[in-house]
């Protein structure tokens, strides 16, 4: 699946997003692949993904990690970045 | 090693953490063994799967091992969490703490499994006989 | 039975435990599992021995049970107390508790050790290489 | 051994103390037989062993149990009793 957004007239970037759990299910496939208006912060995907699929809304919580660490939302993503998106977690 | 974390997709056992706890000055070993459940909210539970983030979640146990060490004086630390299929009464996880006091232990393995309920990237979905929901996903 | 208590002059162990806390809603166990550590205020521990009054001390632990099952929804109990001479790293008590929801246990089983620790009357002589003490006898 | 003390123009008894531990030390024994004065309370039977024994004031407790359970200061110690010296217990 390929959804294109541009918000700003800067370079793009080439971006693929994996989903565990029910962000899985939200998008009905485990990658989603993105053409980014660059800089694209935590905040902005974010932002895009809740706007794309209301459904994250109603999740308890929703996170980003960025190579394999929780991101914060100023981070910025950039190119070869491994992005995941982390709904609520219930491990234990 | 003073931590040990694994994820694994076979039947976990305290006799197979307890070598990575083996350590003559310990004076208190503290375990938390979590199960499945038969019930959820009044719900009969038949199975549920795990799925993990892999390397992610490995880092985020390993990082609960480290807070733990630098908050408690902990000797060892291992934790084993159970991913894929599992039936009522299978070990979801193990957490083993050894201090050299027992309430260090206590305290050091409560944190660690509250924290890993906050922060390590696995999903637990159970299924009832009706349907199958991703556990704490919604408020 | 819903508490378990036992003194035994042979090796402890989890796996022997385990089966007195079977129970299929049970979501969160800890263990507590105490050893022989190999010092003492700075002293080489050789060996320790244990010796119980066993009729009261079989009372007193099964006392901290049913104060254990008064306090939290304690689902099963179980302590196992070592008796007798015991080596570096022998296990000298294990004590596990299976509730529904994980603090609950780790309360009950803090619970049970400090209180086995005042109550029971349970006498432990430590040996050193130019001595022995009778643990905690003294101010 | 045997000890005989009495206080009062009473009834005496027989009794047999067990002791463990530190306490089993300190009596040189693990029983000491004691013709006592009725009614003897778990207080005075402590106070009299602390007297005869005055290595028992320098323990950290001493606690007596009457038939498998810890007795009372008040409590009183009759015929037939399992009488119990309890020094300062260190299981676990």
């Amino acid at each position: 699946m390929s959804l294109i957004f541009k918000k700003r007239t800067l370079d793009n970037m080439e971006l693929e997003v994996i989903a565990y759990g029910i962000a899985r299910d939200i998008l009905g496939h485990p990658h989603l692949k993105l053409v980014v208006a660059t800089p694209l912060t935590v905040a902005a995907l974010l932002e895009e993904l809740k706007s794309r699929y209301p459904a994250f809304r109603e999740l308890a919580s929703l996170a980003i990690a960025v190579n394999a660490s929780y991101a914060t939302p100023e981070q910025v993503i950039v190119a070869g970045d491994e992005v995941v998106i982390i709904p609520p977690v219930a491990g234990g | 090693m003073k931590i040990t974390v694994e994820l694994l997709d076979t039947p976990l056992s305290t006799a197979v953490c307890q070598p990575a706890l083996a350590n003559e000055g310990a004076g208190g070993i503290v375990w938390f063994v979590g199960t499945v459940r038969n019930q959820t909210e009044g719900r009969t539970v038949r199975r549920l799967e795990f799925e993990a983030y892999t390397p992610m979640a490995l880092a985020e146990l390993r990082k609960i091992g480290e807070q733990a060490c630098a908050r408690w004086p902990v000797q060892k630390m291992v934790i084993h969490h159970r991913i894929g299929t599992l039936a009522i009464g299978d070990i979801a996880v193990i957490i083993g703490v050894a201090c050299p006091h027992r309430a260090e232990a206590f305290a050091a393995c409560q944190f660690a499994i509250d924290t890993l309920k906050q922060t390590v990237p696995i999903w637990k979905k159970e299924f009832f006989d009706d349907g199958a929901v991703w556990v704490a996903a919604h408020p």
